[in-house]
């Protein structure tokens, strides 16, 4: 597969190492939020047949972490960010 | 009798003579044949035999659709089963000899399954050999093992080399026959950036087979003027001898290119083949087509074969495969191979066409309306048995017989990413379908488009679709553009006798009857059932015939019986090739300490730690067991010094701002907190409460921390950093770098230690300036930079010394003479591990990523009172459990009795079954401070079993051995010796 | 019909016209008591143990492609229960026990073959790890033989012993693991199956899920609404997307797995190995082909294809094991859709809706416990209680923190 | 200095000079190297600090080469600096020094071990080494790749000479790729 990277341009997916959904992104916090949500955000996927955004490291590239829009059943990839940007947008600062 | 059956013509050279071998037998070929057509030019037909049946078969094809002539070839190391002769390309000196069969290939004892083959029906194994049940083990498998399988692998290490690589281009043109060269010239004239791949070695495809014009030339010539002109272009790649192997994700293509199989073997230092990955913006498949044969009884005989390939031999090659030859067609393009033999000097007994009507062949018998209905012939073609279009039959001595059932596009790699190829009725054959691999065109042949003029023209234009061409395009040359008039005929009714689909798994009609009668319908179902189409061949000659054979039997059409799609590889690829170089010491590449080599000097004993090589001990003149070398090395630093090198330890580089805030997180345990000059243990949690890793971070200014990790999970600590810097907390203020290699980390402990590193630090370093747990940078030798760290694994007075890695050689060297009153020696892993458990000190066997930080008694490091990774769900229910595994040390009862690690707790008198399981032991060395063996373990409840008697129990090597569980702390529990 | 050798003969001798279909092709009734969902290997045997050993009628089985076309029909063929973990251990073995008398039960030869499996050992820790492991199975009844470098020399001496990167140290050995001949084993249930009057409904897609007031009350399918007293989910590969019918999310992520076979070659290994220093394992089946395999390809996918890198990875695994193999050649893949878990341990529950039951997260070890899981499946759906192998394997060990993690790799599927 | 006698990376008192056919593959232990990465919203202090000291810090994917110091782009915000060792062995010093906290400095020359790789036409080797389409790529163009198993930094610092800079521990098994690849190629 090869992944657009949103600074670096067409490169191998090889090169990069997989994590999974990208609401991981979303961790609750520890001190407000309790087992159930933690259980909720770490162990349930939507794991879809389609659209779906997920996490990509890029181990051997600039270290950079992507969300990546791609679809499970084609391998299609229709949007690459940066997780940083991404994490953001949800409301992610320090 | 030397080449026989060579006639005039053909792309050989027979200015130069080739020798060869095939089962011993010396002959004779020519540049330019393959193996095939070099032995039926001397007259061998017989070059196999059937998997199943172990009939005698010769090649049906001129090419690597070949499902009967498999050869092993050559010998020693480099013998290659199941080669096709058909592409083998002969070379001086090439040695083959046949498979499967004993004792030859003439007289094959297993021949002996033709006969009772009616007991051999499809799927007749399922319905037996089942009683009594232990013989299927002793009896019935062994021998049925032994008689399947083809070829046969040496036990030799394959002596060849193989590489690996990477291409890139605007278009990657799949086959250089008409399409694939038009398509080329079209491109490579608009100076794209252009490979063209084929899996001859000489492109043109059929074109090299064919005897009319493209434009003025002979198609053979045109070929070669267009070749000469694309290897004129600086920006066309041609590849030659290049099978692509399969269409994989975004355009990227894998291809195998044969460098040497042309060759006695590989010249120095070059690879047999290579296995190129290529990036292709755009793709046209220009694959052709392969021709099928029709199934009628004994259609497998040796002088049997395509009606193309017999045309081939004769035009390409220079061979006539029999004296007295026939033609069983449903097309025109069978037609064809009649006038061209019968050019050729070959006496052209019959054609035997199933068609009905249309024009009579000058000068050939042409029967029409008429089919094969049996052969004869043991080892090779004798006669065929026809029956004419009035019902007559008649027999006719023939020893070669070409036949077309119609031609199959090659839509193979279109379809590698599942999509399923589509019934054409105008040619009676699959086509692409939709959804193929995005970025790929189909043209030519490969796309249904069978005359020349139509592959010429759907080339070109599949290359200026591709590449979004605006300007002037090559002109098209004139070339034929007669239509196939193929009347499908799959097989021909008749009799009882055997006709067969899949020549190589003896596949016959009969099997398909049987997979019908027993409601093995679907397509998948009768490929399973029956074997069909998993040959080496894969099915490339016979699924179709046998998809249409059940489509007859159940009334359906073909397109609603369905079709099964193709996988990766297009043809068969060795194993060297997908491996490249990374075999045998390549496998992985090594990495070294910074004390390789002194070590490498002193005759140490080396260990794999990941790829690292470190140092497991180091053995002294008279030393014969490792043991003595271990209990050496631990008894000298205990009572003096003994230096480690300690550099494999991933150590991360933390800066910013908020580097301690961001530790905090990462870390169960507090980091904000520590003082400038000082390192503390941190436990790091994955979010799932588990341990992670676990090291000493030190904090080396304000906002400089330098973390350490264990060997083992360097990579993956940096990795989830990098997840928690950039993932969960953007906008906090931390930079990493891995500083691991940059390093030369050596650990200096004993009571002596800082005694010696006094020699060559250059600053006080007493207790008082520089406290357990002290850390900080210092200067050695006179002002080399190097950091120092007071941290002990061992239990002793200890530090860690770290200097920039290309001095770490001569700083151990420094140390060993500077400080050799001490009598300082180096220790390796394993002393290393006697001394950490004596010290109860966790490392890989109990950081098992299975067990928390309170199975390893450290349950108080995860602060509750701020948000860490793990804390929340470490605290569930079932990993709080009381009688939980706890981490304990254990030591025999008595000093004699052993232990062993991955041992299992029992209590005494308790049966060894599952219910009295109590834990096992995570790590076992033997203690030459205590004189008796000790162990780590993971205990049930264990932090209230300290002081018990239990058994350790090795079921594997049957060891019994009472225990006293006691406190993982078994050297110094209080910790005197770390602060002296 | 009941198959023998004298009854091959007979057949043999008198022009086969006497076999009779393996299955039916019935036209669904309106209701049933039991549905099970995903005609593979795991749905069939449910519903074969359903009606032989649980004794219950009305059943069907609907599939919507063919019969064994899902992982049954795509894997490496491997029985073993070397498993380590007490969740896990007891059930596994129980799986074993079932395959040693499956031909017998069923009455087809699946060519169940148990000609042992080793994992090699490369290092002191795998030793350790391996030591751990056999006594575990040992405790277990499942039997395991620690061999050292010259036991696994005296099986195999062409591996590589003297210029290997990771030397080879032993191996743990169960002598009761081997392979089977895995359509067979569809085939065999679906046979039983179909002979006990399961109604056997193929290219019957599951479109939706009827449920009222918290209750299953039947499903829709390609070929209409079919009514069910109890529905029962075994689609590993596609859980996630048919329990999201029932709106359901699952602890689960679907991945591809590549698998191998080499073109076929005389016999060459006996056994299975699995290379402990890389991605490599492989096993030699009747006809000849190196059957091999490694990693996940690492990444969500439905796609049933891979890429290749893994194949290169797994061929690197392969000549670094076995430097003879240089010249043989790959000639298939495949390309499976694992439901890889949380923990890489399948699940068999209940689920909050009453009448609705699931089996899936098989990861990639669901071939092996084909037996077993139908079994368990079918004692859970009749008695509403988990089968006592299978007690480990409810949905919520992951809140309980009660995870059963063999490999020791966290919440992260595609590492198991 | 110190009295400590350095070995290169492949154990040696000198760097390796290796020549196969057209190429000539260089160890360079006179290069030192350290890693620059911008404070949190410090990018404008450090681009103007850097500039002042001479630092170039070229956008993502290539290498700039300047006075003392030349530099290549390796994560957002991060570069590797590189300059003569002789003169700047204590270069992350050094830079801490004048580039102030606007920057986090990491010192990593012995991290690395470099080879320049010079030929006519090196793509015919490094098209066997790494998927980097050197070719197309232009002069000054960087990038982290794989060779072998190994994560390495390639800089195309002409159309005939490569800068590899791969992990020092593995650099015999580095080496012996390029060796292996070269043979292969020529």
């Amino acid at each position: 597969m090869i992944i657009h990277h949103p600074i670096l341009g067409p490169r191998d997916a090889q090169e990069f190492v997989y994590l999974g959904d990208a609401s991981l992104i979303e961790r609750p916090d520890g001190m407000t939020a309790g087992v159930e949500v933690f259980h909720e955000y770490l162990y349930q996927r939507t794991n879809p047949a389609g659209e779906h955004r997920e996490l990509w490291y890029h181990e051997q590239g600039d270290r950079s972490w992507l969300v990546v829009t791609r679809n499970t059943v084609t391998h299609e990839i229709t949007r690459v960010e940066l997780a940083r940007d991404v994490a953001r947008s949800k409301g992610r600062s320090k | 009798m030397s080449q026989s059956h060579r006639i005039e013509g053909g792309q050989i050279d027979r200015t130069k003579t080739l020798r060869f071998t095939f089962d011993g037998v010396p002959y004779q070929g020519h540049p330019g044949d393959t193996l095939a057509s070099a032995l039926l030019a001397n007259g061998v037909r017989l070059m196999g035999r059937s998997f199943k049946y172990h009939r005698p078969r010769g090649p049906i094809s001129s090419g690597s659709e070949e499902p009967n002539a498999l050869v092993e070839l050559r010998s020693g190391g480099r013998q290659e089963p199941n080669t096709r002769a058909t592409v083998a390309e002969l070379y001086d000196g090439l040695t083959a000899n046949s498979q499967n069969r004993w004792p030859s290939l003439r007289f094959d004892a297993m021949g002996i399954n033709d006969k009772l083959s009616t007991f051999f029906a499809a799927g007749f194994y399922y319905k037996t050999f089942m009683w009594p049940k232990s013989f299927w083990e002793k009896l019935y498998e062994p021998i049925i093992r032994r008689a399947a399988g083809l070829g046969s692998v040496t036990r030799e290490e394959d002596p060849d080399a193989y590489d690996k690589g990477f291409l890139h281009c605007d278009l990657l043109v799949i086959g250089a026959g008409p399409t694939g060269l038009m398509a080329a010239l079209t491109a490579g004239r608009a100076g794209k950036r252009l490979i063209l791949a084929d899996e001859d070695f000489r492109m043109g495809g059929r074109l090299n087979v064919e005897t009319f014009a493209v434009g003025q030339a002979l198609g053979a010539d045109w070929a070669a003027g267009v070749v000469a002109e694309l290897t004129s272009l600086p920006n066309v790649r041609l590849m030659t001898r290049t099978t692509v192997i399969g269409a994989f994700d975004h355009g990227i293509y894998g291809a195998v290119e044969r460098v040497s199989d042309h060759l006695l073997a590989p010249a120095q230092g070059k690879p047999r083949q290579v296995l190129w990955r290529i990036y292709a913006g755009k793709a046209i498949l220009a694959a052709g087509a392969t021709e099928r044969p029709v199934a009628f009884e004994n259609n497998d005989r040796p002088g049997i074969m395509l009606a193309g390939a017999l045309r081939a031999y004769a035009t390409r090659w220079g061979v006539k495969v029999g004296e007295r030859v026939a033609v069983f067609t449903n097309n025109d393009d069978g037609i064809r191979t009649a006038i061209d033999l019968q050019a050729k000097g070959v006496d052209v007994v019959a054609v035997i066409d199933s068609r009905e009507g249309g024009a009579l062949l000058p000068g050939i018998r042409h029967l029409q309306g008429a089919e094969v209905i049996d052969t004869s012939g043991k080892l090779g073609l004798k006669s065929v048995t026809i029956r004419q279009a009035n019902g007559r039959s008649e027999t006719i001595a023939v020893d070669a017989l070409g036949v077309s059932g119609g031609w199959n596009p090659n839509v193979n790699i279109h379809s590698h990413h599942r999509s399923r190829p589509v019934y054409d009725d105008a040619i009676a054959a699959f086509v692409p379908g939709q959804d193929g691999p995005p970025g790929l065109s189909v043209a030519g042949a490969a796309a249904g488009a069978f005359s020349t003029h139509a592959a010429l023209k759907t080339g070109r234009d599949a290359a200026i679709a591709a590449l979004d061409l605006t300007g002037a395009a090559p002109d098209l040359p004139e070339a034929e553009d007669a239509p196939t008039r193929v009347t499908p005929l799959w097989f021909v009714h008749h009799g009882k006798g055997r006709a067969w689909i899949d020549q190589q798994n003896d596949v016959t009609v009969k099997d398909v009857k049987l997979a019908h009668q027993e409601n093995f319908t679907s397509v998948e179902h009768l490929k399973r059932y029956t074997t069909l189409g998993m040959a080496t061949d894969q099915g490339k000659t016979g699924n179709v015939i046998g998809l249409a054979v059940m489509a007859e039997l159940t009334g359906r059409s073909i397109p609603d019986t369905g079709t099964t799609i193709y996988r990766p590889p297009y043809t068969p690829v060795a194993l060297g090739t997908l491996a490249g170089r990374s075999r045998g010491k390549e496998f992985k590449p090594f990495r070294l300490t910074p004390s390789h080599h002194w070590a490498k000097e002193q005759g140490a004993i080396f260990v794999e730690v990941g790829n690292w090589l470190r140092t497991q001990w180091v053995p002294k003149t008279g030393e014969t067991e490792w043991r003595q070398s271990v209990d050496r090395e631990v008894l000298a630093t205990r009572k003096s010094v003994g230096i480690c090198d300690v550099t494999t330890l991933g150590k991360i580089d933390i800066q910013g701002t908020d580097a301690g805030a961001f530790l905090d997180r990462v870390y169960a345990n507090t980091f904000s907190s520590l003082a400038v000059g000082k390192c503390r243990y941190g436990l790091m949690l994955r979010e799932d409460g588990i341990v992670f890793d676990d090291g000493t971070t030190a904090r080396m200014g304000e906002n400089e921390y330098v973390m350490t990790t264990t060997t083992a999970n360097a990579v993956t600590v940096f990795r989830h950093l990098e997840f928690c810097r950039q993932c969960l907390w953007p906008d906090m203020d931390v930079q990493l770098i891995s500083t691991t290699e940059a390093w030369a980390q050596f650990s200096v402990a004993g009571p002596n230690a800082r005694n010696l590193l006094e020699k060559v630090v250059d600053q006080d370093i007493s207790d008082a300036a520089f406290p357990y747990m002290g850390a900080g940078n210092v200067t050695v030798c006179g002002g080399l930079r190097a950091r120092l760290f007071r941290i002990s694994f061992s239990g002793e007075l200890a530090y860690e010394i770290a200097v920039p890695t290309r001095y770490g050689d001569a700083l151990l060297r420094e140390m060993l003479s500077k400080g050799a009153e001490y009598d300082p020696i180096v220790y390796g892993t394993e002393a290393l591990g006697v001394m950490r458990i004596e010290k109860g000190h966790v490392a890989g066997g109990e950081l098992n990523g299975q067990s928390t930080a309170l199975n390893m008694g450290l349950g108080k490091m995860v602060s509750k009172k701020k948000d860490s990774i793990g804390m929340v769900l470490s605290q569930r229910e079932g990993m709080v459990q009381e009688n939980g595994y706890r981490l304990v040390g254990v030591k025999p009862v008595d000093p004699q009795g052993k232990l062993t690690a991955g041992s299992h707790f029992l209590e005494k008198g308790a049966a060894a079954v599952a219910a009295n399981d109590g834990g096992w032991l995570t790590s076992k060395v033997y203690s030459p401070h205590l004189g008796c063996d000790i162990a780590l373990g993971y205990l049930k409840g264990g932090d209230r079993k300290i002081g018990q008697r239990m058994r350790i129990v090795n079921l594997l090597g049957n060891l019994d051995t009472e225990v006293e569980i006691i406190s993982p702390h078994m050297f110094d529990p209080e910790g005197e010796r770390l602060r002296g | 019909m009941r198959y023998s050798g004298f009854r091959v003969i007979a057949e043999a001798l008198t022009g086969h016209k006497g076999w009779k279909p393996v299955w039916r092709d019935p036209t669904p009734q309106a209701e049933y008591d039991y549905i099970i969902i995903g005609g593979g290997g795991h749905g069939l045997a449910t519903a074969y143990y359903l009606a032989k050993e649980f004794g219950q009628a009305r059943i069907a089985v609907l599939e919507k492609g063919y019969l064994g076309g899902g992982n049954v029909g795509r894997n490496t063929t491997i029985i073993r229960s070397n498993y380590l973990l007490d969740g896990n251990e007891p059930f596994y073995e129980f799986s074993l026990k079932l395959w040693e008398g499956l031909e017998q039960d069923f009455n087809y030869n699946a060519m169940v073959s148990q000609r042992g499996i080793i994992n090699l050992i490369h290092t002191d820790a795998q030793r350790d790890a391996a030591t751990r492991r056999g006594n575990a199975m040992i405790l277990h009844g499942a039997g395991a033989r620690l061999l050292n470098r010259d036991e696994v020399r005296a099986m195999y001496p062409w591996l590589n012993f003297d210029n290997a990167r990771f030397p080879i140290k032993g191996a743990l050995m169960q002598p009761r693991g081997g392979t089977v001949r895995h359509d067979a084993v569809a085939w065999g249930y679906a046979r039983g199956a179909d002979m006990r009057g399961v109604d056997l409904i193929q290219n019957c897609e599951v479109t939706g899920m009827r449920i009222e007031n918290g209750r299953i009350r039947g499903v829709e399918t390609s070929r209409g609404f079919i009514g069910a007293k109890k529905v029962g989910v075994a689609v590993a590969g596609s859980s996630s997307k048919v329990m999201a019918h029932a709106g359901m999310r699952l602890p689960m992520e679907s991945h591809v797995l590549q698998a191998f076979v080499s073109e076929g070659l005389k016999p060459l290994i006996d056994g299975v190995m699995t290379f402990g220093a890389g991605h490599f394992y492989v096993s030699q089946s009747d006809k000849g082909g190196l059957v091999f395999g490694g990693d996940i390809d690492g990444y969500n996918s439905y796609a049933q294809r891979g890429n290749l890198p893994v194949i290169e990875d797994v061929a690197e695994g392969g000549m670094a094991l076995m430097p003879a193999i240089g010249r043989v050649r790959l000639l298939r893949t495949w390309g499976g859709i694992m439901d890889m878990s949380m923990d890489g341990s399948p699940i068999i529950d209940k689920t909050p809706v009453e009448g609705l039951y699931f089996n899936g997260g098989w990861c990639y070890g669901g071939f092996k416990a084909t037996p077993a899981s139908g079994w368990a499946f079918a004692h859970l759906l009749v008695k509403d209680e988990p089968h006592k192998t299978a007690t480990a394997y409810r949905f919520d060990r992951f809140l309980k923190g009660l995870m059963i993690d063999e490999k020791g790799q966290g919440a992260q599927p595609n590492l198991h | 200095m110190a009295s400590l006698m350095a070995l290169t990376a492949l154990g040696a008192r000198e760097p390796a000079v290796v020549e196969i056919g057209p190429l000539r593959i260089t160890e360079r232990t006179d290069l030192a190297l350290a890693s620059v990465a911008a404070r949190r919203g410090r990018m404008a202090d450090l681009a103007a600090a850097a500039q002042t000291a001479g630092v170039p810090l070229p956008e993502a994917a290539r290498h700039q080469a300047g006075t003392s110091y030349s530099a290549f782009w390796t994560a957002p915000e991060m570069w590797f600096v590189e300059a003569p060792f002789g003169s700047h062995e204590m270069i992350a010093d050094l830079l801490k020094t004048t580039l102030g906290d606007a920057a986090s400095v990491t010192e990593q020359t012995d991290a690395w071990v470099a080879f320049d790789l010079a030929a006519a036409d090196p793509a015919p080797l490094l098209e066997r080494l790494c998927n980097v389409d050197f070719r197309a790529v232009p002069k000054g163009y960087a990038t982290r790749t794989v060779v072998e198993h190994l994560g390495v930094y390639l800089v195309k610092l002409d159309q005939g000479t490569v800068r590899l800079y791969g992990p020092r521990s593995s650099a015999e098994s580095l080496l012996h790729a390029l060796e292996g690849a070269a043979a292969s190629a020529w």
